[in-house]
């Protein structure tokens, strides 16, 4: 067989995960003596646009690791090989394990152009020493007693910061990452876009609402930090952090170990509901070897494979959902919290926004909300403008 | 104008002392020239008496007042640099008006007074030039004229014309010092031109490692010098020295017996000075053996030994002798100096 | 008089070296102390496992080497041909020499933002995306050296022509006038040209992120930034160990020499 | 001997070709060889080409590379985010300047002083510019948070702080600031020398003449070091033109727009929304801009600067 | 060792000429000074002599070969700059024996020629210093040294002497006199110092506006000027010249009547040129009207007005005459030069 060298990239450089991937492709060296495959970490932060650079020199990597926010433009473009005959041919493949939600992200056209890779659900996680402490009930004892809903959740912050702690925290959003508030605006059943992505739905009555929620939490109770204060949740600051599940493992340990619990999103105006973020990979379709890199792709994601990528990107297969199965690779996590929490939320969790040319859209409104960002925005007016902006581009 | 009056002024920089107590009188109108090799401590009085370098003892009076704590500018005083230190970005007219700018002088006063110093000292077509622009001589009265716009009580000079030519070096002598006899403005100059001090001075100040050697009037330091080193540092060439001792017949040194002035008892060891232009030929005189022959038009600088010593002479007449050859010349007792051969104290 | 310089000068000093300090002390502190508020000046409890993550989380040595081999090489190279270049516009006359240094000059307008794009595709074309050859070909002859060239330009042009006179009459040609003259003459100017060719490449970020995709290829401080738990979120303490060791060397070296370094700076013909 | 008459001149010789005027010429072009080349390859043909993508329009990921002609430049002047990019820009670079150059010079004249220890504090002053411009920005994000060290240092003098990065002001002053101390040194050691090389004798000329200390400074010193002063604010405002990372670090670009300045929006245009071919143009048009400010101020030198020869 | 000849040398620096054609023949072992006005072109011509400059046109030639086109390194010649131009990051030996290593000689070799310049130029001690270390006279002397270890066939030296001070540049200029006189090396020197000119020079070339002007020994062109310009240029202080005319009582000038040489037709306007140093005191013959009194100790220099025209003389004696009084002078009529009024050539 002819030698063939398949680049994959990937926003990890992380050891582990290298460590796993690389016996991954081993094993498919075995299978297909002659092909090899390598890893290339791009750094998070400019993931995307090195990959973009990569593309644009005309240096495609045969396989890429794909976030949600930019499937749209990726699945869109016919730069991604189609996957679906290679997988369906693929023996002990078993497509139809795949969850039909999770794979929704990825298909145009009926076409599967990206695997469904980590599908990662948004949970709460919470200190419970400082709730406490704060003489307020926890979110436990509040789901208990069937009152585990938003504005309680956010009185509990409101009383921890109180003390001088902080409240709740949205991880990663830090005022310019603006699509990871989907896991509260979804309780209002609040959405950027239509399903279809053509119409502005930021400035309805929903977003608004809950728009209007979280400026309140921010800048009247104080149950959120404000913008430009650096918080963590891990480090034990904070009562409550929204944030994906696999973050467990930054959990302190010793000395500074806190009381700790993890709890599903509660549930908003508009009942309750899951947000999951998700990342899948494609094959590029312009390469010299795209059938191996699809095979790779293939093999990859086999039940076996993605048994073991489990421990640290949750799956999309319905008979890896199971309590059994990611209780193994995530010791941390009790058997209930990763029935609730996980399984649901990857059951029947709604995707981070994307839409195409997702990068601009995401700029434009972050650059719009800065202006909600203040203690006397008016949300209405903003939320309006927002949709004033990035009609045009939908 | 203003006499001027140092009274034991000492300098030191840290540990090292440079002036070891100087007194020096000054009279009102006068041109003073202090002289001095290299490194004397010539700039450094100068600078002490601009109120530019702290006083470390001693007073420094300018008129009637002491002036060592007073800052330069209340000293009225004015300077001129040897590297002229204009204002390069100003025109003529800017770096002369300068210093009038910040004493309250009125626009149009000062454009008086920048045109009478340009007018005196022929600047009238360079006002709107700048210094780049500018010759070695122009510039030089540029910085003059920076100078004189105040109508300062003393001026100070600081080798003005060491960066100039010869040529222009002897115009611009000339007219500092018609300058000066048209102002009268009392005047230190520092230089270490000889012909500069003979030429200008009222009054020289010989000075040799921070202390002074002599003060007096340029001829009397050519004639009566007071010791060795001022015989040695006024004229040019330099006066020549001999050593031995006097003898019954003349002074004696090794090879030959020269005319010696009378007053000094026999016996004393001494050093015998002649300047070189004191020589004259005299075919049955001493005998000189020619070394070197150098003619140069109006005179012929000849080197020759006299006894064992090596001696210049210095003649009016075309020496068609050469070298090897021998000289007759002879020696006018009257021009010859004696001094101590320890302490280079004159004798006579 | 005195105190208040010095006083002025010391409350001047405290944004030039609170950063420098933040960010040592930070290192070995417990991630928890960092985010405290108000920061604490002197770390209170000290961490130093996070210097052993550096090397865990990357092939941080590697990397290292990586850095300091390529920087060694951009500066050795820079100097030479930017000092060649600078030589030669200088002092050499030949026919459009103002022409070609305008459009040398250009070099000086352009940010690398601009064009890392075709850069790209030029190198790809070479074979040469993932190695290290863009990161030293670019800055030893593109526009990152045309301003050592302006300096030793500058330089060699303040330097007195009646050396290299002299030296032709001693039976030298140009290239040797260059090799034994005029370059060992232009030590402070080289010295500058070297300081500010070492700290860009040390420093460059944009470039090695383009052009190089394994960890073990990485420069510092693309590497930097590669330092994050499993899910992308940066891990504070351990990057500012990273961070410090990246900028500590430097640093030492910098306060040891700065008699040179400054000096050098400030002679180096920059004057105008 | 008077002048020799020459009875016959030297017959008319052929010179040869490699006269000692061509010989030196090719060691010239030798000498430069390696950079013209390097210009030509890493330089001028890429900027060739980044003209020849702005004709384009060019998606990365759709694999569109279409001829338009100057369609980009058509959108370039409707682009309703560009004069807000270009006020961004121009408050960045003039307030950058003006920050920097008045600090260095500030800080000249105080080590210009002969003071024990002085040397210390030129390092000091100097150090961070050695420092990586990622490190530095990233540990200025922590300070300049509203929870940060700024303002825990602003509170302990009863001050509270503005939320530095999240108003529009405060976040350019923020920007100019931390660039401004990480490259000041620079600046500053070039002044130092310019200041050196005013001779002491214009100071003892003008201390004679009774100038006025700030006098001495505003009509002797700036004027004599004017030549550096262009010279060193040229090349601040083409860095400043070029500033990326400490925004990609700081602000992205915000709060708004307010700090999305020329380089950062052309980045933003080409790499993260992938219109290469509007990237393109944008790069075109920062290079004209920078090109055309260097040709101003290098023009401005007749009338501000004063130059010895 | 070799002669030098240049036949109608030009130079020009685009369209502007400075050297228009000049001619001068140079014997093997000579001595040539060249002298003229700054400006004048001396730099240029022992520049393109040195192959520093290019030939606009015109031939060089060193021995018999024509070196137009010759690199400096293979004309064999030395040259001494202005400023010396020692390597300053070489050491003496190093910095002498430099040329010898690029001419494939032994390291043994070397070190003799070094060690053999620096016992000539009493640089032994030195060799091991650099050049930053050096006082200035010892640093022309590693010039020099530099240009004889090589032994080439013409030294060239460019004003050599004028970045010292004056008793030191009386020193080197014995010390540059007696290298030649022992090397007997063809030596083409530029300087603008009258005595340097007068005291080293075989032959002096006077040069003006980039044409040769006279070219002759020191006395001759002391004595025999062959035009005003070269009369005024030699000697110091320059001659004095006074417009009128030849009569038959003598040369008339307005005010005055003065001695004339004969061989002029009577008639004839011109200028009466006679040198300071060549009035004498004479109580009943011309009356001058004193206007400066400069004594110098064993000279006066007096300014003076003979009829309109200020002169300067130089007496041997002390003048006690002030400012305002009249002197009598006499002009002996052989010292006398008269030049054409027009072109400035000499009538007699
Ligand atoms: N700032 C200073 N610190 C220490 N010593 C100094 C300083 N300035 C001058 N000196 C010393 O003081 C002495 C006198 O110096 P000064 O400049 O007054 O000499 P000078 O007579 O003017 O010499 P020159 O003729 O060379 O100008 C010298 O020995 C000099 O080295
Ligand atoms: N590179 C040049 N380009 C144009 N003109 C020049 C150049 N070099 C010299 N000149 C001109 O040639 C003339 C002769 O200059 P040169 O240096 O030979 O004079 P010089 O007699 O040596 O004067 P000085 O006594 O001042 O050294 C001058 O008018 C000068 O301006
Ligand atoms: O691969 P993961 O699990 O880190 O996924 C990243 C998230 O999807 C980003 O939102
Ligand atoms: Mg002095
Ligand atoms: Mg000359």
């Amino acid at each position: 067989q002819d030698q063939v060298d398949l680049r994959m990239t990937i926003w990890s450089a992380n050891e582990a995960h290298l460590a796993m991937f690389n016996e991954i492709a081993d094993g498919f060296t075995e299978l297909h003596p002659g092909v090899t495959v390598t890893f290339d970490s791009l750094p998070f932060d400019s993931y995307t646009t090195t990959l973009t650079t990569q593309i644009a020199g005309g240096n495609a990597p045969d396989l890429a690791w794909i976030l949600e926010t930019t499937a749209a433009d990726f699945v869109n473009s016919g730069a991604l090989a189609p996957l679906s005959e290679t997988f369906a041919a693929t023996e002990g493949y078993e497509l139809d394990d795949v969850t039909e939600q999770a794979t929704a992200l990825w298909r145009a056209d009926g076409e599967l152009y990206a695997y469904p890779f980590s599908t990662s659900p948004f949970a709460l996680f919470v200190n419970n020493d400082l709730i406490s402490e704060a003489g307020a009930q926890t979110p436990a004892e509040l789901i208990e007693a069937g009152e585990w809903n938003w504005d309680n959740a956010i009185a509990i912050a409101a009383s921890v910061a109180d003390t001088g702690a902080n409240g709740l925290i949205v991880r990663d959003f830090n005022y310019q990452i603006w699509q990871n508030l989907a896991s509260i605006w979804r309780g209002w059943g609040a959405d950027p876009w239509s399903e279809d992505g053509a119409t502005c739905t930021f400035a309805d009555a929903e977003m608004v609402d809950a728009m209007s929620f979280i400026h309140s939490a921010i800048f009247e109770t104080g149950a959120m930090p404000g913008p430009g204060e650096n918080v963590d949740f891990f480090t034990g600051d904070a009562a409550m952090t929204i944030t994906q599940i696999s973050r467990a493992s930054l959990l302190p340990q010793g000395d500074d170990a806190f009381d700790w619990d993890l709890v599903p999103l509660p549930s908003g105006p508009a009942g309750s509901y899951s947000v999951i973020g998700q990342a899948g990979i494609g094959a590029f379709g312009m390469g010299d070897n795209v059938d191996m890199a699809v095979q790779f792709l293939a093999y990859l994601s086999n039940p076996e494979n993605s048994a073991k990528l489990a421990q640290f990107f949750p799956p999309a297969r319905q008979s890896l959902l199971n309590a059994e199965t990611l209780g193994a690779t995530n010791p941390l996590l009790s058997p209930q919290q990763l029935e609730t929490v996980v399984v649901a939320g990857i059951t029947n969790g709604v995707v981070l926004p994307g839409h195409a040319g997702f990068a601009e859209i995401q700029q434009v409104v972050r650059a719009e909300l800065d202006a909600l960002w203040q203690a006397d925005a008016d949300v209405q007016a903003v939320l309006t403008s927002v949709c004033d902006r990035i009609t045009p581009m939908l | 104008m203003a006499s001027v009056t140092l009274s034991d002024v000492k300098k030191s920089y840290g540990k090292a002392e440079v002036i070891f107590g100087i007194d020096i009188d000054i009279a009102d109108g006068e041109f003073v020239v202090l002289v001095g090799p290299s490194g004397c401590g010539k700039s450094t009085l100068l600078r002490m008496l601009a109120g530019l370098e702290t006083i470390t003892d001693g007073t420094i009076e300018i008129g009637d007042s002491v002036v060592n704590d007073l800052e330069p500018k209340d000293r009225d005083i004015a300077m001129v640099f040897q590297n002229y230190a204009l204002y390069p970005h100003m025109s003529v007219a800017a770096n002369m008006g300068f210093s009038l700018q910040h004493r309250r002088v009125s626009k149009a006063k000062i454009e008086e007074r920048v045109r009478w110093a340009a007018t005196i000292l022929g600047l009238e077509p360079y006002l709107d030039r700048y210094p780049r622009q500018l010759s070695g001589g122009q510039r030089q009265r540029v910085a003059m004229g920076r100078a004189i716009v105040r109508d300062p009580k003393v001026f100070l000079f600081d080798e003005p014309l060491s960066n100039l030519d010869a040529k222009l070096r002897v115009v611009m002598r000339g007219e500092i010092k018609a300058l000066h006899q048209r102002l009268r403005t009392t005047t230190v100059y520092v230089t270490h031109d000889q012909v500069e001090a003979m030429t200008m001075a009222d009054k020289i100040v010989v000075l040799s490692g921070g202390r002074v050697e002599q003060i007096g009037a340029p001829l009397e330091l050519y004639d009566r010098p007071a010791n060795r080193f001022v015989a040695g540092f006024i004229g040019s060439p330099s006066m020549n020295f001999i050593e031995g001792r006097v003898g019954a017949g003349g002074f004696e040194t090794d090879g030959a017996i020269l005319p010696c002035p009378p007053g000094v008892p026999v016996g004393t060891g001494a050093i015998y000075g002649i300047r070189p232009e004191h020589f004259t030929l005299a075919p049955d005189a001493i005998a000189a053996e020619i070394l070197i022959v150098e003619p140069m038009g109006s005179e012929t600088q000849v080197t020759m030994k006299i006894g064992q010593t090596s001696v210049i002479g210095l003649f009016r007449e075309r020496v068609s002798a050469t070298p090897g050859q021998t000289l007759g010349i002879s020696i006018d007792p009257a021009r010859v100096h004696l001094f101590a051969t320890d302490t280079g104290q004159r004798l006579t | 008089m005195k105190v208040l310089v010095y006083g002025l000068m010391s409350v001047l000093l405290i944004p030039f070296v609170f950063p420098t300090w933040w960010m040592v002390t930070s290192s070995v502190k417990p991630i928890s102390d960092i985010f405290a508020f108000p920061p604490d000046i002197v770390p209170t409890r000290f961490d130093f496992s996070t210097y052993g993550r550096v090397f865990e989380l990357q092939p941080f040595a590697q990397q290292y080497w990586n850095s300091a081999y390529i920087a060694a090489l951009v500066t050795a190279g820079t100097m030479l041909f930017s000092s060649m270049a600078g030589y030669a516009f200088a002092r050499i006359k030949f026919p459009f020499a103002n022409t070609l240094f305008m459009i040398v000059l250009i070099g000086l307008l352009i940010p690398a933002e601009v064009t890392i794009v075709p850069l790209f595709q030029i190198f790809l074309g070479w074979d040469m995306i993932n190695t290290h050859w863009p990161l030293i070909l670019v800055p030893v002859f593109g526009a990152p050296s045309v301003f050592a060239t302006f300096v030793m330009r500058q330089f060699f042009i303040a330097l007195p022509k009646e050396l290299e006179e002299a030296a032709r009459v001693d039976g030298l040609g140009r290239f040797r006038i260059f090799w034994t003259i005029a370059l060992p003459l232009a030590r402070p100017a080289l010295g500058a040209v070297a300081i500010f060719t070492f700290l860009h490449s040390w420093n460059l970020y944009l470039e090695p992120i383009v052009f190089l995709s394994s960890p073990a290829n990485f420069t510092l401080p693309q590497a930097l930034t590669q330092f994050t738990d499993a899910y992308g979120g940066a891990l504070w303490n351990v990057q500012l160990a990273a961070a410090t060791m990246t900028a500590l060397p430097v640093l030492i070296v910098f306060i040891i020499a700065q008699r040179q370094f400054v000096e050098g700076l400030a002679h180096s013909g920059l004057k105008g | 001997m008077t002048v020799a008459a020459k009875s016959s001149s030297p017959p008319a010789r052929k010179r040869p070709f490699w006269t000692m005027e061509r010989r030196d010429s090719l060691a010239g072009y030798l000498f430069i060889a390696p950079q013209m080349i390097g210009i030509t390859v890493f330089v001028l043909i890429p900027l060739g080409l980044v003209f020849w993508y702005s004709l384009h329009e060019w998606n990365v990921l759709a694999q569109t590379f279409r001829f338009q002609g100057l369609a980009n430049y058509q959108t370039l002047l409707s682009d309703p985010g560009l004069p807000q990019v270009l006020a961004a820009t121009g408050i960045f670079s003039v307030g950058l300047v003006i920050f920097n150059m008045s600090l260095a010079l500030l800080l000249a004249v105080l080590l210009d002083q002969k003071l024990k220890g002085i040397a210390v504090y030129r390092t000091l002053f100097f150090s961070p510019v050695v420092v990586s411009l990622v490190a530095w920005t990233i540990v200025w994000g922590f300070l300049l948070q509203n929870n940060g060290g700024i303002n825990a240092l602003l509170a302990t003098f009863g001050i509270e702080g503005p939320n530095w990065l999240r108003h529009p002001t405060t976040a350019m002053i923020s920007v100019i600031v931390v660039q401004v101390f990480k490259n000041v040194g620079l600046n500053m050691v070039l002044f130092l020398a310019a200041l050196q090389g005013v001779p002491r004798e214009l100071y003892e000329a003008a201390r004679v003449d009774g100038t006025p200390v700030f006098k001495q400074f505003t009509r002797i010193t700036l004027p004599m070091i004017s030549p550096t002063v262009l010279l060193t604010s040229i090349i601040t405002i083409v860095g400043s033109l070029q500033v990326f990372a400490q925004i990609a670090v700081l602000t992205q670009g915000g709060p708004g727009m307010s700090t999305t300045v020329l380089v950062y929006y052309l980045y933003q245009q080409a790499f993260q929304f992938h219109k290469f071919g509007y990237g393109a143009t944008l790069s075109i048009l920062l290079f004209v801009i920078v090109a055309v400010l260097t040709f101003i101020q290098w023009q401005m030198r007749r009338k501000l600067v004063f130059y010895e020869n």
